[in-house]
Parts: C-alpha cells; structure tokens; sequence
C-alpha cells in the first residue's frame, strides 16, 4: 500500500504529460464503479446466505422435542428424570416440560381447541433448547431408554436438513459470483490500463526522446490509473451499499429468513473494495507500463 | 562526446550503414546530407541511442552506449538536444508545457527557466504562440518549436533532423545563426539537411564539415558542394 | 437485425483500413464475455427462484386440511358432506377423508404410535388437493358453517408465506441483478468502442481525406465491434451455460427446494444474451462512429 | 475547377486570410509560397473543404461548395489529389495498401490498378518498398508516398503542400517533372512550397504563376523571384 499511498501526494508535473483520455478514463471509473456495486451485492447475497444458513441450522438444532408416554402413576418421575439428564448434558441451555395449555395449543390443529386434555393419556412434552454447540443426540437417547423408558426423542432434523443445505449452496454461489466478479473488475481494470497505454505510445515516444526516466513516465500512467479505479469502485461501493441499506428489510422479529443486508460490522467488508480495486490498478498499470516501455529505446 | 566507431546498421536484416567512423567533438559544425532514403535519421538515431548498432561501438560522453542503462540513456539525452525528423508533441499540453517538457522530465521547475524559454520562443519567432497546442501549428512552427524544444536543456550535442524542411529561407537563416551561436559556444552539432544552400551559407560563417552519405559510408564532400 | 446480418456478409477492403487494436479488441470481447457470463447466472438465478417461488406457492395453496369434530354419530355425515361440497368446488383436485391408520401416524410424534384413536374423540381429517388455480377458501368457509358445523378449513397459509414472499424477493433480486449486468454490459460496451474510436481518429481523417465516405468508414468500425461483441458474448454465455449445466443437481425428487439451473425451454433464453451484445455494440458503434466522423471535416 | 472568391477565414476569430479570389482553371499550375504560418496549409485545406471558409464562397468543378453534403465532399475529393504537409498513412497497413487507399475507398477494385500502382511506385523511387509499414519510411520516403497516393485516382485538381520538403534535389526535380508532366494533361496543380530553387526551376518547363501570401493577402510574384 505504501507506494500508493505515495502516488496520493502526487507530482502535477508528471501528472499532466499523460493526456486525459477521455473513454478510457471513463470506461476505467465506468468499469471499477459497477463492478464494486456487483461485489457488493455479491457479497451481501453470500453474507446473508451464510446467515441463512446459520440460523436455519440453529433452528434445526434448537427444535428438539422429548415426548413422555407412560402411565400416569410414572409420569411426573420419568419427566423428573428426563429434566435431571437434560440439566447434566452438555450443550443444552434449558429444558422445560410443557404445561397442559401448551399441549392443547399444539394439538389444536388436529383436534380442535376443545380437546379434553386432562383426560387423554397424551403424553408430556419437553422442549430443549440448545445453545450454540448442540447436545450428543445419542447420549441423550440412551440414557433415557435407561432412565425413562417411556421418553422418545425427536431431533426434527430430518425436516429442515435440505432448507440448511439450499442456503449453503446459495451461500456458495454468492462467493463465487463474487469471485468471479473481482477477476472480472481486475481483467477490466488491466485491459482498460492497456488500451490506454496503447493509445499513448507516442507520449511514452516524446516522453523517451527528451530524456525522461522509465518511472517517471509509467508514474503518471499508474496513478491516474489507481485514482480512477480507486475513484470508480468508492463510487460503485457506496452506490450499492446505499442500495443495499435501501432494500426494506425482511427479518421482521422471528421470521422464518433472513433479508438481504449488512450487520454489524459486516457494513465494514465492502469497505475493502476500493482499496482492493485500486491495488489492482496499479499493479496492472505499472506492469502494463512498464512492459510498453521496454519497447521503447 | 559522442563517438561512433566501425559502427554498422541495418533494419530486417538489409545492411543500410557499414562500418562507419564518426566524432562529434566539442565546437564541431557538421552537416549530413545524402539522397533520400540513405540512412541520414537512422544515423542520428544511432547517435542518441535510440537504435543499438548491429557491428561496432558507441560511446557518449565517455562511457560506452553499452553500459549505459535505460536510465542512463535518459540521462544522456538530457545532454543531447534531438530535432527529429517528424517533430512529435505532446498534442494535448500548450506549446509552452511542451517546449518546458525536457525540463520538467528532469525534474527541474519552470519558474526558473522562465526567461529562457522566452528568449528562445521569441528567437524562433513563436512569442505569440505559446498557448497553442501542437495540432493548431503550421509544419513551419512545429519544426521551430521542435528546435526551441531541443535547446532548452542547454544541451552539450544538437542533432537536427532536417530542422528548415518546412520554413522559408529567412527563417532558415535565423535558425541556422542560432545553431552557429550555440556551436561557438563549445556545443557540436550535426544538421541531417537537403538545403544545400543552407549548408553554403553556413560555410560562409563557421568551420563545418560536411558529411555525404551514400552507399552505406561517410564522405567528406569537398568544394564540389 | 437486418443491417447486422449485412455485416456478416463483410467487406475485406473496407475491414483493413481499421487497424487490429490489441487492447480494445480484448477488452471488448473480455467484457461481453464475462458479462454474458454473469448475466447466465443471473438469469438462472431468477428462473430458479421464480421456480422455486411457484413451488413453494402451489405447496402451500395445496396443503390444506379440513378438521371434523362432531359427535360420533353425525360424524359420517357430515364428512360425507364436506366431500361434496369439495367436490363441488371449483379449484380442488380432489378430496380424500384420512383412514384410521394415516390419523395415527399423524399424530404419532405427540403420542407416541400406541395411540388408541378409535377410543378417542379424534376429529376426522380430510385432506384437500387443489389444482393450479387454487380455491375460494373464504366460500368453502361459508359454505362448511352451513352444512357441516363441525369441520374448520385449515389452509396452513401463514406457514408458509414467509418462504414465497423470501422466494419472489430472490426473483427480484435476479431480475435486478440481470438488469444490471445488461446495461453496465451495454455501458462498457459503448465505452470500449468510444476510446476505440478516439484512438482511431487519425484513421478516420485520412479515410476522409482520400475520399472515403462516412459510411464506408463507419462500417468497418461497426462490423469489428458488433462481431466482437457477439463473440464475446457467446463464448461468455457457452461457458456459463455449461458451468450451470454442471452444478450438481438439487432437487432430489420431492425436495423442498429447486436446483440452480435452465429446464426444457428455459435453455433456450440465455442464447438471446449474444445478439442482444451484438445488436447493441451494433448501435453504440454506430451512434458513437457517426458522431466522431461529424468532428472530421 | 476550383474557385474562390472572396474567401476570408481565421482560426479562433484571428482573421488569417482575407478576401482573398484564386481559381484553379484546367490546366494552370500554380505555386504558393509565403513565410511560415502565412497560411499556405490554411489555404490548400479551404480548397479541399477541409476548412469553410467565415465568408466568401468556394466552388469545386461548377457547385458551390455549400451545397455539398459529406457525402458530396467525400466524392469531390476522389477528384482533388491532395499531399498533406504532414503526410499522414494508415500504420497498419503497407505502403502498397495505403497507396491503393483511395481505390479501396471508392469501390475500385485494386487489382484492375495494379500496374497504374506500380508505374506510380516505380516513378517515386519506391519500388523496392511496397510491403513496408508507413513508420518504416524514411521522411522523403513518405512525402514521395503521398505523392502516389494523391495521383492513384488521377485526379482532374492536384493540391500538393511542401510535397519535397524532405527529399533531396534530384528527387525533387523527379517529382516536379511528374507534376508538370500531368499538368500537360491538362490537369490543375497548385504547390506550396518554400523551395525557391524548384519554382525558378518549374518556370523553365512549364507556364507557372507564382502567387505570394502574405498578410492574409495573394499578389503575384513577378521576375523578383
Ligand atoms: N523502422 C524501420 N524499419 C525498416 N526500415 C526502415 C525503418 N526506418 C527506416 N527504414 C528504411 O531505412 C532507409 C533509411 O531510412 P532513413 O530514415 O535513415 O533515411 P533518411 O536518410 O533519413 O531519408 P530522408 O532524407 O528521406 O529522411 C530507408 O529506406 C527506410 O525505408
Ligand atoms: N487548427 C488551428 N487552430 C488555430 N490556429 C491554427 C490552426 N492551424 C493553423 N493555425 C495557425 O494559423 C497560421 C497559418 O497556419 P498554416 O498552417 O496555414 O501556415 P503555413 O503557411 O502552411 O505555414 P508553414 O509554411 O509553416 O507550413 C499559423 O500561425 C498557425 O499557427
Ligand atoms: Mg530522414
Ligand atoms: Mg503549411
């Protein structure tokens, strides 16, 4: 970055030699500006799919259920025992029997809201609720065939598993789009930096005869080069991070998904874009010039 | 100062100069005439480094051309003023900024050589130009700027590439006097020309050899001029 | 696209008198290329999410139940009635009342598979199949009050309505993000042939001074620029159709969720990406060579 | 065949020349000459319709020059051959290519010119350079280029500026005897040029007018020259 930040200070004299091009110039902010505002997007698409994916995947994990089928003289014993072996798993936040209203609620799409729970033999419900490492499912299971014969774990995980997976593949695609899409702003950047030292040969010509040195020459070129796309992708960047901030917002509290967007300091990632561009920029300009300049004695 | 011995040169292959000696020594006035097509701006070429001889040595200032690195060839042409036969600008910078270009490619500020730039503007009969950019001259006022350009640096050599091509003959004399001012001063200098009045002219006002060349070699032309 | 099949026919004399400019000819294809790639995505994208949108809406519209609670013995009858006036219902596929076994293993997850139904006062379930255009909730509402008191429609529409509305909104985004890519395609294009062009001004001049007439120079412009484009753009758009052809596939039978990728005549919309970059690097050289030669008396 | 009267114009509002009448009957042959930046290049461009005049009228071959569209300009100038002071070619193309250029450019084949070409080369003393790249020249090799380009479509008007500026004497009468020799044809030829030497030369062979510019004005030089 040093050298960068060295061509900001800047040398007018040099600067002025090299003609301002005007479509190249523009085709070089053009180019830098849309596609930062593409990799912004991309990365917003793989930021939030990772989200996606990550709360879908707590979900899975979360939604445990323990269901308790016995007679009733030994129900509140094994549900007793249930909560002791749940409080002394590892990877379980909290775990609470459900109370009859609950299990009325629950079962309501299937019978009714009138159902007589009282006198059902309806099994006890416990909810588990994990924290972020998730609890030995197995472990689980077998000490309850020991200690609760009645109690049956369901896991759920069969029922969101592909959800977790389509969000990872998205997750996937954003980072590949975004990949793609920087060796795409890069492939620009360098071919619109060699057209523009193409068109300029003659400069480098004059430049050469009245004995100006390989540097000071390809000086001009890099930092009107990495000003424009530093310039172009700080405009594209905001451009789209406005956009994205613009996008309504689709996480009402507790929703199902996840919208579109930063969080937190995910806002600060595509701040590494410009930066990013203008690097590129002038490595390509520097090599580009430097390698036009070799052919000119 | 720059010295050219046994040197030989040829594009694609197609010999165009053999085996040729010459000396630009310090005050020297040379001419360089020949048909066209004989070699003469490849042979200034030779001379300011922008073509390596295929057979023989270079030297500049003392040091070998071979030396001589990219930077060193820049650095020399600071001390070699070069006319070029197709005078190129900087079409987009006002002729000032053009002619103040070996300067600034030096690294040295125009303030400072201000008064320089105008006297030799002014000597070139370009004082009213200065503004205009190189496309809105006549081929009269590009070769003369070209030549204000090549002195700017106060150069040691002046190699002019049929630097009176495009002006009349009043103007010719006007350049030619300055070349023979700058010549007494110490400076050589070798002039690619037709103009074989020109060359008569300036025989009337300073020692100047006069090279021919033809076939590849240099010869001295005598009084058959 | 008559006058670009003109140019395929080809002029030789007229196409030498442009010179092969190195950089802008690779960037110009470089850029229809790579953007033709990206929009293939994006195109897949939003094809695969309005896919994915339209399953998650028919899953949903079709997933209804109707819940009979009545007394055992109007229970026949009223379930009987609710399948006529399913039947009767413009929208429904078909209508089938839940056997004995199906009700159990429905409700084994809260009661374990020894559940008892036929002791208990387990409402019957009907489950209800629409065709594409869905039904009228609201009239079969209606219409279930008057002749069937003791069956409640269930059309499990807040579950997933969330996912629809997450799906039409990555539709969206594609379509966007397609948009997009076309235009900055189109801006890069034009912007290439532009600096093209500039730097070919003095190609242009002694064209016009030896007598050529505007449309003769013109067209060799414009032919190199609409084929390149047009090259570029396919190559573009064969690479990334065979990148999506090779994703692996994700929509197992039955899954949830729909793979990235072009069904039957969906293949056939990215293959207008090419002429699209032709026609339009077609009109922008024109419009921009038209407007040069103006310049050039 | 071309005709201007009362022709005046100026670069940015700087009036250069100034009511100024010139006709270039068939037949006539004329030189121009005048101290550098007196407009000469100015001239020539008004007469080509480069340039439209700020008042006065031009016609070429009987139509107001007005009336011509581009396209009308584009055919005109297929019947003015004009050597551009600094002789500009396509670099990409050989020097056969872009002699051939104006063929090509309307709708000629070449092929059915090919030994009008090589006549012309032959002619122009660059017979042995036809696959080379217009940068591969030698200065009097371009100018002797666009010499042959300008006479490739025969044209009725011949506008040649300093079209020996760069070639030697001997040379420079081969071309001057070229012109004269169309001229006999009966074709109009105007040249400007700083060569006196090649006017008192012209005047031995064919009946030359030689007009002077000067201060935005034309005289006729007589006898003084
Ligand atoms: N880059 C090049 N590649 C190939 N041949 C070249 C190149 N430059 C010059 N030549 C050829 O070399 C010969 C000498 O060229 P040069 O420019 O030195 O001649 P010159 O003596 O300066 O002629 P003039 O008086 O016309 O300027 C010419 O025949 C020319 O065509
Ligand atoms: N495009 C332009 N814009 C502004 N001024 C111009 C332009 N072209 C030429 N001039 C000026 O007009 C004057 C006449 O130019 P012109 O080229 O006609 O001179 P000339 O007689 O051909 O001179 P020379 O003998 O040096 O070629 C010059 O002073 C020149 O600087
Ligand atoms: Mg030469
Ligand atoms: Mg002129």
């Amino acid at each position: 970055m040093v050298p960068i930040l060295g061509l900001l200070r800047g040398d007018t004299s040099a600067d002025r030699v090299v003609p301002p091009t005007g479509f190249t110039a523009r085709l070089t902010v053009f180019t830098a500006a849309a596609m930062a505002f593409l990799a912004v997007f991309a990365l917003a698409l793989s930021l939030a799919t990772a989200r996606l994916a990550d709360r879908w995947g707590t979900a899975l994990a979360q939604g445990a259920t323990i269901r308790i089928s016995a007679p009733a003289e030994q129900r509140a014993a094994q549900t007793e025992a249930v909560l002791r072996i749940l409080r002394e798993t590892p990877g379980v936040a909290s775990a609470r029997a459900l109370g009859e209203d609950e299990q009325r609620a629950l079962l309501a799409p299937w019978f009714g809201p009138d159902l007589p729970v009282e006198t059902l033999p309806i099994p006890q419900l416990v909810e588990v609720v994990e924290d972020g490492r998730g609890f030995d499912a197995q472990g689980v299971r077998l000490r309850l065939r020991a200690e609760a014969p009645g109690a049956v774990l369901d896991d759920h995980s069969r029922w969101r598993r592909p959800l977790v997976r389509a969000a990872d593949r998205l997750n996937l695609l954003g980072l590949g789009a975004l990949t793609l899409i920087v060796l795409t702003m890069a492939a620009m950047i360098t071919l619109a930096a060699g057209a523009a030292l193409a068109a300029n040969r003659q400069v480098m010509a004059v430049l050469r005869l009245v004995g100006a040195r390989d540097t000071y020459i390809a000086r001009a070129f890099v930092r009107r080069f990495t000003l424009r796309a530093g310039l172009g992708a700080a405009v594209g960047t905001a451009l789209s991070m406005g956009a994205v901030a613009a996008l309504p917002r689709m996480d009402a509290a507790g929703s199902f998904l996840t919208g579109l967007g930063f969080s937190g300091a995910g806002w600060l990632l595509p701040l590494l874009i410009p930066p990013l561009a203008a690097l590129i920029a002038f490595w390509a300009t520097r090599y580009a010039a430097m390698k036009a300049l070799k052919e000119i004695p | 100062m720059i010295e050219l011995s046994g040197v030989s040169y040829g594009y694609d292959g197609r010999p165009l100069i053999q085996d040729l000696d010459l000396a630009l020594a310090p005050g020297s006035f040379h001419f360089l005439t020949g048909p066209s097509g004989a070699g003469k701006t490849t042979l200034l070429k030779l001379c300011y480094l922008e073509l390596t001889p295929d057979k023989g040595q270079i030297s500049a200032f003392g040091k070998p051309a071979k030396q001589l690195g990219r930077d060193g060839i820049a650095q020399l042409r600071r001390r070699v003023g070069v006319v070029h036969q197709d005078c190129r600008f900087l079409d987009h910078l006002p002729l000032l900024d053009n002619i103040a270009l070996p300067l600034a490619a030096s690294g040295q500020p125009i303030e400072a050589h201000a008064a320089d730039i105008s006297a030799l503007l002014e000597w070139v009969g370009l004082d009213g130009r200065a503004d205009a950019l190189p496309p809105q001259l006549s081929g009269g006022e590009r070769q003369r700027a070209a030549l204000a350009r090549a002195l700017i640096l106060s150069p040691d050599v002046i190699l002019a590439d049929e630097p009176t091509g495009n002006v009349d003959w009043e103007m010719s004399l006007r350049l030619l006097s300055l070349l023979v001012e700058l010549n007494r001063m110490g400076k050589a200098v070798l002039i690619a020309t037709h103009d074989l009045n020109l060359i008569r002219q300036a025989k009337s006002q300073v020692q100047a050899r006069v090279l021919r060349l033809r076939a590849g070699r240099l010869d001295v032309a005598g009084a058959d001029l």
